[in-house]
């Protein structure tokens, strides 16, 4: 894609419409930073195009000053591989949430990140519906009540990051609504990948799950409940630094450095390992946030136009009309 | 040489080749319609498959037919009833046989009823053995090991292959039968094998020579037949089935709009040929998709329709249930869409490879909420390729999405299709707004005239917007529950297609313009139809047929002409669906005559029908 | 202490509070409701919420209301226009003003008249204090400070709670303004806060009272209203709303069948609160299953009707369109599912909170091939108990599926319900069979006389077979493409439910028994009909009314009472089906009286309908 | 559930009707298997309940003699959900093809595995559409020239076992259509799993891909080309043993033994470990069969019923219809 580059500001990218979010949900912050990131592309406000499903993240499209299309429940990344095979050039964005990408359209998401068509997904996890007003979603831990499992779910949630490893993603990466800048890089990076890239965004639903991630995002459990990866360096959290995670049986284990263990130990981050990446989806506390997995495979709908390409190479130019209505065996009537 | 019976000039004829499905008989069938077409026949046909992939050999469920009609003259049907059977087994004959008349030509195999092809195909005894087929000219010809005979020298010819030749004498002998050049075939075996394997395509070539050589000389036949040939305006032929005709119809229609054709499709019966014949055009600009599932199809059909692509779909019943959601997007978005319903009998999965005319009250409200969109049908397979492109000039006209209800039969069977010149296909080209309008863009400004929103495409500076699938103020298109608002744009909505009728044709009446009875009926059942009314009013009877290729909108002058004739007849291959319609509509005695048996109209039911409804007002 | 006004005593009244999302008028509503039921006036009401979850506060799309009708007399509305309105801002009033007679009462807290207020309602002056209202009574109160006042010294109470007992304070007062007793809602605060939050209790309890007391001592009203007490029959009474009844109807169900209730859904707006009154009823054996979607939620309830259970499943319009596959494999497989569609504005997402009756059509005819079906349809909250029993009741009989056609208006409005004794309810077990007869089983061996196939439940003995999709040979169930087996499939599905026409009550007519007009009706709009059709008839009109709850197969003597009458006016909040199946079924002219709105009819719209075809006719 | 106990053979479990796959299918040979293993359970006939989507394997269920159910394209484990959790009693098992369970079906395969209903998908992976005649299905390899992709597929395929451990399945194993023991001692175990159990079956589809797991499957390759994994043991194969598996960066290669790595390199396989049946489900030479990963975890239906239980000891019995009418506020009129 070679895009046209220009100089723009946030406040390009929001619409003049209302933003109809409660007061304090989460997604005011995730709305801000894709903002600032879409104007850190350098691209024109006419080459991004926000799909979306429907939930109350679903309505993310309204709010920007781009192109957007707000469809229906769970299909959003249907209705953007249309668009991207439509037309490549455009850089093309979905925006669904944990009930809306994973319940109703997992297997879109399954089937879209399996072909590495080029959208970018973020995924705003809540751990609930919002838009119904609070039942179970499946990243809902077990056990917990809602209107739709009163006396707690009996369901296993699923694990939205090892569902994409195991799909076939070729950019996996989670971050956290109220992380501003982390938010923003790997949106960022997400963008630049040429391929499918997914952004599990840990979000805060203040009505009907308020808190659901704050055992890992308040300021005074970060440091020690948070690991951010970063590619080529050691897995160190804590305060200090005095953490790290160690990788043995191909399971990452969180040690506190000293006599037993020291930074030697610690286990380097390689975003190319999908087994890696794999055990590291796994680990609930610390939390990893950053890129997961990252590798450049042909992206779908290059290789679709690359065929079109080499078929026109191959029958000496595009198609004719009449070659195409005289294939096949043809007899003339004088 | 024996001197050759007496060749007899006929009009028509009606022949059905019917083997297992191992023993080629869709390929022998195709050969003769070809060695047919390029004789000057006029022929239509009609395939019939085994619902398994591969039945279990010589039984009932493994037979596959295929029945043509060849005649001199504009035929609409493959014929009620064969007058020359060919039946390669003892299956094909039992399964066949229902359906000859009696004093039929029955052509069998021998060497094929033995003791255990008898059994699986469920006889007791051999029936050309007691009297059971006295009422028929039974020729008995051991196809096999004449072939056989025919065969053996050709060098390097792998043994497993010798049988595998034997229709090709069938057909030979065929030919010479109904006195039809063996040329367009040979030819074909050349251009098939030839170069890749030289020895099958002389084994074939000498099974098909030695077929018509023995009619020649084993003097089993009291007579030859010539069909006389048709007459037809001057121009290139060629045979044609309906999903082929459908594939080309939006191949064509995407060139003149000058877009990308984007086809979204999941695998079904019947209608996955369409993207059989799509996906290999990759060098006309045509991205096929095959999608995980109807859903995706038509969502991603839905996006492209929305970046500017040409976008398509087809599927079959069951398929369109699961994009009728995406589809009242599109309804919804005002976006066009075509989406093309090759129907088959359900409900449910029901027979998949049979035909039905079922789902046409599903494509007018088989979406929540008040959901008009546009609905043609082709009555032809090779006015599925004139119906395509007419789909995309309406929908492009209202933005709206389009049902293209073809079927099962429609689908499979073929006829001559006179090829058009690309010059003269209309011109589909779009407007598509360039930029903002007094700085501001109204993604929802009708166009006064047609209704239609503009198409503003994704790329275009200036022209950011959002749509959605939520009710919308007017003009703008910004998200609105007014009560006013929602009244206004279901009324458009409805509005812009039914303003359609101003730029569709006129419907036709064959035969009088007033009268007793008019036979009113859509899609693939033309045929049948317009052959009835033909034989009815060659009797005199006050008759005519009216075929609907617009269902939604009707065309303009539909209600006047019902109002003209005394009764109204409408043959269906459903429960009386279109009846249904014109009775709501019209508020007219429409009646149906409902067939729902997985198989086309005979023209004699039809026929039968109008003769009772006569009767009755005798 | 001044003397109270007088009291004048009233046959009906329209009250409708309006505020903020966050202030509690939902509450409030159905506090109000519930003093009056317990004072023994008839009650209908109407919630509406905005779209949000919490829409920006004091925003336009940020209102929330509740509007209540109360009687001395069996009421079907909410009424059409509130006589008075209590608005607790800016915003409440803008949004409530154009349904309000000239003349009515308005309650204002003019606390919240701030100048942000005003802004964010679009005020570009503050309407207390132009002469913008002044076709209206306005009763100016500073509502907040007032509430303050009365709260501020209850102890433990978080100073964020204080403002949030507001709306307890307009309730009090609204009650000594027609004479209620406070008594319901100070029991419900101690049920609500007593233990768990002693100060939130005190303070609400204080603010009623405040309010009552407010409106004794102010001398701000002219006069006090009393509701004369309505007439019910004997019995204990509730409140309930259709889509608590809808649940409590399939729990009395599956309990008079001995069966597990089995619910699968997905989450929609309007139809989720069924799926969250029955999740807590797990002690009914009440299996609910929050399904991925509604394809999942529709194919467990198919499995688990295979398996025996009373298999049911709730969603809207977007959920049906995902349903219809598995929903045509019940027709096909013959197993009965209550499939209820809690209709919502479409098409496409449409207008999720809003009422509509647009997938009536959809019911009939959103499946691919011939698929008939069960189709019922409430039409007042109440009536979704015992409908909800008469959809078990029929699919059982008929082996078949049944939808249940509710709406966004029946399913959050609620009316006084008298409570049934579970002994009265009909019995619904079914006769599985116990063994094969003669040595074997038949699954689709009809009952003569109910034409339903037996329901033979896996973990049976001797009973092991095989059904699906296909179409089938009839009694042995086999597959069979046969076009004689499909023929007379086809006709036993669509017969099976017609004779269900024996089993269900024949319509009732309100009013002369044949005459000038009959107004037909289904579903929700009951109300707002016989209202209609009851002041025309006081006029002297001869106006009938019939309201259909079974609408597949149709009561046996509807035909006959459509050709009583002179003319057939059939409202609906769709733009025309029933109107369109009676034209089509019984070619009368029926003509429709189409309202998409999003909005429930009002009975002057429908009145001024009437009196317009008199008008035509005269 | 405590299954009663009969002696019955395979011809008990085989229906009377014609089986009507084409000659040679691979399909035969799991019919024969299953029927063989339905026998050895001892579990009476009336028990087994076979829920089947649409395509050539679908139409398993009407050739053997216990309850089955034919149903529509990709949804059969929703069907199955709703009778095992309807009748809990009941043996419940799904059969499935690459394209019914993995395209059009993932979704539901995703979350009733996530969800842990005690049910066994036996997923027929043919890589090819059967009864449509031949297209692409999500197991197709890319490159491969299908009637929907006559220049070649563009799409990398899907790795349904990845895929499955992603989804939170508790069982999951690989089988081969012509590995006859292995193939009945697999569903031997799968059956007597409590939870969800998936099995992917290698099988060969005469028609339009023959052949294609022949590297792997045929007599004379299999030593080299498949690995036997085996609770417990050392990952070896090879003729005589001779190569083995070590397990190194959270990923297997194959090695041959010898003077650099010798059997006690040789990784032993651990079914328990959720990561290191991840990195096997990776490796395609050798193509590894067996159970890949087994553990346990409550049911979803066990875990339903146990609330019933719960919520009725805790309301003091089973709820009366009296009781639920008269919830909430209620008055008399007398
Ligand atoms: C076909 C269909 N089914 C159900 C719904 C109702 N629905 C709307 S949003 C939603 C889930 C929202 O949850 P999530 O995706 O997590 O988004 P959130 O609101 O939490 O951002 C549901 C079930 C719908 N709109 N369409
Ligand atoms: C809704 C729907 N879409 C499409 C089909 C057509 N269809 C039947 S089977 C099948 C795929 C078969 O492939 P697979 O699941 O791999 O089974 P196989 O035939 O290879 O055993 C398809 C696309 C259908 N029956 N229903
Ligand atoms: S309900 Fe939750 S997710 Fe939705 S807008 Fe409100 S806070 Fe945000
Ligand atoms: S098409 Fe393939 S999978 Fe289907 S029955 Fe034939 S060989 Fe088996
Ligand atoms: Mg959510
Ligand atoms: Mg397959």
């Amino acid at each position: 894609m070679a895009m046209p580059t220009v100089t723009l500001t946030r406040k390009d990218f929001a619409s003049d419409q209302t933003v109809r979010w409660c007061p304090g949900c989460g997604d005011y912050a995730i709305l801000a930073t894709v903002q600032k990131t879409f104007a850190r592309f350098g691209w024109p406000r006419e080459k991004f195009v926000i799909i979306s499903g429907i939930g109350c993240s679903s309505r993310f499209p309204y709010y920007m000053n781009v192109y957007g299309f707000h469809t229906i429940h769970g299909r959003a990344p249907t209705v953007a591989t249309g668009v991207k095979l439509a037309n490549p050039d455009l850089s093309v964005w979905v925006v669904t949430g944990d009930g809306d990408g994973l319940s109703i359209g997992g297997n879109h998401l399954l089937h879209a990140a399996r072909r590495n068509i080029d959208i970018n997904v973020l995924l705003f996890n809540n751990a609930i519906y919002g838009l119904t007003k609070g039942q179970l979603s499946p990243t809902s831990p077990e056990g917990m009540r809602t209107k739709s499992s009163p006396y707690g779910s009996v369901e296993p949630p699923v694990n939205p990051i090892a569902l994409m490893l195991a799909s076939g993603a070729t950019f996996v990466a989670r971050t956290v609504d109220v992380f501003q800048s982390h938010i923003g890089d790997t949106l960022y990076q997400a963008g630049m990948h040429k391929g499918f890239a997914f952004i599990e965004i840990l979000q805060n639903c203040v009505i009907f799950n308020h808190g659901m991630w704050f055992p890992y995002t308040e300021r005074e459990r970060r440091h020690d409940h948070i690991v951010y990866l970063e590619a080529g360096k050691p897995m160190l959290f804590g305060k200090n630094h005095e953490r790290g995670l160690v990788f043995r049986d191909g399971h990452f284990y969180p040690v506190v450095l000293g006599e037993e263990y020291t930074e030697a130990d610690v286990a380097v981050h390689d975003p190319s390992s999908l087994t890696q990446a794999f055990a590291l989806a796994q680990l609930r506390d610390p939390l990893p946030v950053g890129v997961f997995y990252q590798v450049r495979h042909p992206a779908y709908e290059e290789a679709m136009y690359h065929q079109i390409e080499e078929v026109k190479k191959q029958k000496g130019g595009p198609g004719h009309l009449s070659d195409l209505f005289h294939s096949g065996d043809t007899w003339v009537v004088a | 040489m024996a001197k050759s019976p007496e060749i007899q000039e006929v009009h028509r004829v009606v022949i059905r080749f019917a083997g297992d499905s191992g023993d080629g008989m869709q390929l022998t069938g195709s050969q003769f319609s070809l060695a047919s077409v390029v004789a000057r026949k006029d022929i239509s046909t009609l395939p019939e498959f085994p619902a398994e992939i591969r039945a279990p050999a010589g039984t009932l469920g493994g037979v596959s037919a295929f029945q043509i009609q060849v005649a001199d003259q504009d035929i609409l049907t493959p014929g009620d009833q064969p007058d020359v059977l060919v039946a390669m087994n003892p299956a094909s004959l039992k399964v066949s046989l229902p359906e000859l008349p009696r004093g039929a030509l029955i052509i069998v195999n021998t060497d094929a009823f033995t003791t255990a092809n008898l059994k699986k195909a469920g006889y007791e005894r051999n029936p050309l053995e007691d009297d059971s087929l006295k009422d028929y000219q039974v020729i008995p010809v051991p196809i096999t090991r004449l072939n056989r005979d025919a065969v053996k020298d050709v060098e390097g010819l792998d043994s497993k292959f010798v049988d595998r030749t034997k229709n090709f004498f069938a057909l030979g002998l065929v030919y010479w039968l109904f006195d039809l050049p063996l040329e367009p075939t040979v030819e074909w075996i050349e251009k098939k094998f030839g170069r890749r394997n030289p020895a099958v395509a002389e084994a074939n070539r000498r099974a098909l020579q030695a077929g018509y050589h023995f009619g020649e000389t084993a003097e089993l036949f009291q007579r030859r037949y010539r069909i006389r040939k048709a007459h037809f305006p001057p121009g290139t032929y060629r045979r044609i089935t309906g999903n082929e005709a459908v594939a080309m119809g939006l191949v064509a229609a995407a060139r003149k709009a000058g877009k990308t054709l984007f086809y979204g499709a999941y695998p079904i019966t019947p209608a996955s040929d369409i993207l059989h014949h799509l996906a290999p055009l990759r060098h006309f600009d045509v991205v096929t998709f095959q999608a995980e599932d109807e859903i995706a199809a038509m969502g991603a059909a839905v996006g492209a329709a929305f970046a500017g692509a040409l976008a398509a779909v087809g599927t079959s019943g069951p398929g369109m249930l699961l994009k009728a959601e995406a589809l009242n997007l599109a309804v919804m978005a005002e976006l066009p869409v075509v989406v093309i319903d090759v129907q088959r009998a359900g409900p449910s999965t029901g027979m998949p490879t049979k035909v039905e005319q079922g789902d046409l009250l599903m494509a007018f409200y088989g979406r929540n909420g008040e959901s008009p969109l546009i609905i043609v049908a082709p009555a032809t397979p090779a006015e599925c390729f004139d119906m395509a492109i007419e789909a995309v000039r309406l929908a492009f006209r209202a933005m709206a999405p389009v049902i293209y209800l073809s079927d099962g039969f429609l689908a499979n069977s073929s006829e001559p299709w006179r090829i058009p010149d690309p010059e003269d296909l209309p011109s589909l080209t779009v407007d598509h707004p360039t930029g903002p309008q007094n700085g501001r863009f109204l993604p929802f400004l009708r166009d006064p005239e047609t209704l239609a929103r503009p198409w503003a495409l994704p790329g275009t500076p200036g022209l950011e917007h959002r749509i959605g699938g939520l009710e919308k103020e007017p003009e703008t298109g910004n998200v609105s529950y007014d009560p006013q608002h929602h009244w206004r744009m279901v009324q458009e909505r409805a509005e812009k297609i039914a303003r359609l009728a101003e730029v569709i044709p006129e419907v036709d009446v064959y035969g009088p313009e007033e009268g007793d009875l008019l036979l009113v009926g859509w899609g693939s059942t033309y045929g049948a139809i317009r052959e009835a009314v033909r034989q009815a009013q060659d009797e005199g009877k006050s008759v005519a047929h009216v075929h609907l290729r617009y269902l939604n909108p009707f065309p303009r002058n539909l209600e006047e002409v019902l109002r003209r004739y005394r009764g109204i007849l409408v043959p269906e291959l459903n429960m009386g669906q279109l009846a249904q319609l014109l009775r709501a509509r019209f508020l007219v005695e429409a009646q149906s005559l409902p067939k729902v048996q997985g198989r086309p109209f005979k023209v004699q039911e039809i026929k039968a029908a109008i003769d009772d409804w006569f009767r009755q007002r005798a």
